[in-house]
């Protein structure tokens, strides 16, 4: 059997005065007293007729209409005073079921088709279709849910202790160069050819290679397994630092030696 | 303090990982991630190197090893994810009180209205149950990422259509809506009337499919 | 589902737990949740019915029991707390993507300055700026490693020279210096003025950061 109707079954209608009501009493009248809790109890007239009709049996040919429309309206009365949209609900309910009851009554004219529109048919419907989507929303409910019967597991991801350092691309650096260009419009002092970026490098190197000593001999600038075309640059490079004032050339009178030594006075202080 | 030793340029290339390995690392994900991670996802971490069958392997491998746990690997709508067996959840209520609210009728008949109805809107849902439904129940459900409106009916006003969101599935271990309880056949109300003093009020009609 | 077999006043008692059982409980709580869990915590899981030193020793065999993973069970000044190892974090980090920092366009462009012009004084960059150089972008250079003073131009103040360094080679991938792109072939780009409109970074500048 499913859990809906067991669950529904051992609930209380509505409480009053702390004593659970058990059944609606076959009279259908309710206490004013419980009028409120009832009213909570039921999500609203659809749901009052299906229970009355379920709970009792009812067949909505024999609907004792009287007697409804009059529990209907008794509610409406109460309602009126706070929730007047839900009045209005019970009402157009109350209406609709008279209006079933006045057709049932009436003769039925013959000259209709077979075909003839059952004036319960719709409500009848709308009570299926309701009664059904209110067993799919407890059976929902009957449904494992996230946080209410399971928890969903998550260790904390240790971020590092070190910061994440930004990364730079060749294309960031072009981007940046051709930026202070185009501030500079007119870039004379600073233009450089192709070449001069390696001369540029090896004047770096040179100097690094300076730090290391105090003076160093020409010769020894010179890497052992540099190509022609280094030593090239390296020597564009030295002079380069000359004339920029970087470094210093001499050559001692006697052994014919050639130095070159840093100007760079501050680092050895 | 931890300091990364691996820089990311230098990660161990598939080759060298061990299926232990990479059992574990895909088992780090899961278990650090609160959203439910597709494969697609997982193949992330592990440079879209290996294939759906292997992971799908390595994942049943995983959920077999955690059989006997408190917690379990299950799929849901949006992928895989680790959470905690039903039995461990009141013992887990004692450290924080349970957050989840537990939903009213009105607020679990309007779900179930869109979850199986959908789209739908407000006015196909007040039709439905017979009475106005509150902005604040809507509000509830969309807070709480179920559901979403998932457009417009072209008639005057331009009512928003809702629809459950995949969050909803996840949420209910649910891989998709067909997963959901089947809706049943209700027992017509024309032939009550007759026997039905033990009320058999949701007794399925098995000739009506 | 029997999800909601267990009413919360029936929790079996204490003594009805197997040391399995507690444990389990014990590492689920610490599985759910991210912050650290004081021991005086872990013990609402069992209706304070467990000593310290009990519930002490239960974590030590769990920390044990997971010695192998890729997560850790550790304890800090406000309790325990599973936390990922550090050699996870890169796989991890291709889950997510760390939002990379960026530099800013003044650590940019004086890089992109020493990088051409070296060895250059932060004169000569300011020069070519035309703004002034703060003394935390040469530091911020230094610092990676990219830059050192390679000496000092013998004029009044010393001023060092500055030049890139083989990491910041390495990190950018180049075997050379040479390897960075021609500077004449970007001014020709430049000139051309068909790009121009997409030069992000033309209008004058005043930054000190």
């Amino acid at each position: 059997m499913n859990s809906v109707v067991d669950s529904q079954a051992i609930q209380p209608v509505a409480r009053i005065c702390g004593e659970p009501l058990m059944e609606i009493p076959q009279d259908l009248y309710i206490p004013p007293d419980a009028l409120e809790v009832f009213l909570d109890t039921f999500q609203g007239p659809l749901d009052l007729l299906l229970y009355l009709i379920r709970k009792h049996n009812l067949n909505i040919l024999d609907i004792p209409m009287a007697e409804l429309t009059q529990q209907y309206m008794a509610y409406v009365d109460m309602m009126r005073i706070e929730q007047l949209e839900l009045a209005a609900e019970y009402l157009l309910m109350t209406a609709l079921l008279i209006e079933i009851k006045s057709r049932m009554l009436l003769p039925n004219p013959k000259t209709e088709t077979e075909e003839e529109h059952d004036p319960r048919a719709e409500l009848v419907q709308r009570l299926l279709e309701y009664e059904q989507m209110k067993t799919a929303a407890a059976r929902l409910n009957e449904l494992p849910q996230a946080e209410r019967d399971f928890t969903i597991v998550q260790v904390l991801i240790k971020q590092e202790a070190v910061a994440q350092l930004p990364g730079v691309s060749i294309e960031d650096l072009s981007q940046a160069w051709l930026s202070i260009l185009a501030r500079a419009k007119v870039n004379r002092h600073h233009q450089i050819k192709r070449e001069a970026l390696s001369v540029r490098a090896y004047m770096s190197q040179v100097l690094r290679d300076l730090r290391e000593c105090k003076q160093l001999q020409f010769y020894d600038l010179f890497s052992p397994q540099a190509t022609a075309a280094e030593v090239v640059v390296t020597f564009l490079a030295i002079l380069e630092l000359a004339k920029e004032l970087l470094l210093e050339i001499s050559q001692d009178h006697d052994s014919r030696i050639i130095y070159v030594r840093s100007i760079d006075t501050a680092q050895r202080a | 303090m931890s300091v990364r030793s691996i820089p990311r340029n230098e990660l161990e290339t598939l080759e060298s990982l061990t299926p232990d390995k990479i059992a574990q690392i895909l088992e780090v994900a899961l278990l650090t991630t609160q959203e439910p991670l597709p494969i697609s996802e997982l193949k992330k971490l592990f440079n879209h190197e290996l294939s759906t069958a292997v992971l799908s392997k390595l994942l049943y491998g995983i959920r077999e090893k955690w059989a006997d746990s408190g917690i379990e690997l299950i799929s849901v709508a949006s992928g895989w994810r680790f959470q905690t067996r039903p039995d461990m959840q009141p013992y887990l209520d004692r450290l924080t009180p349970p957050k989840a609210p537990r939903y009213s009728r009105a607020v679990l008949e309007t779900l179930a209205i869109i979850a199986y109805r959908q789209p739908v809107t407000r006015g196909d849902i007040e039709e439905i149950r017979g009475v106005s439904v509150a902005s604040t129940v809507l509000k509830s459900l969309s807070a709480r990422g179920w559901i979403e409106a998932v457009g417009h009916r072209n008639v005057a006003g331009k009512p928003a259509l809702f629809a459950t969101t995949s969050k909803f599935l996840d949420d209910l271990k649910l891989r998709s809506l067909e997963e959901l309880p089947p809706l049943e056949e209700m027992k017509s109300l024309l032939d009550s009337g007759e026997n039905n003093q033990n009320l058999p009020l949701i007794e399925p009609e098995t000739d009506k499919e």
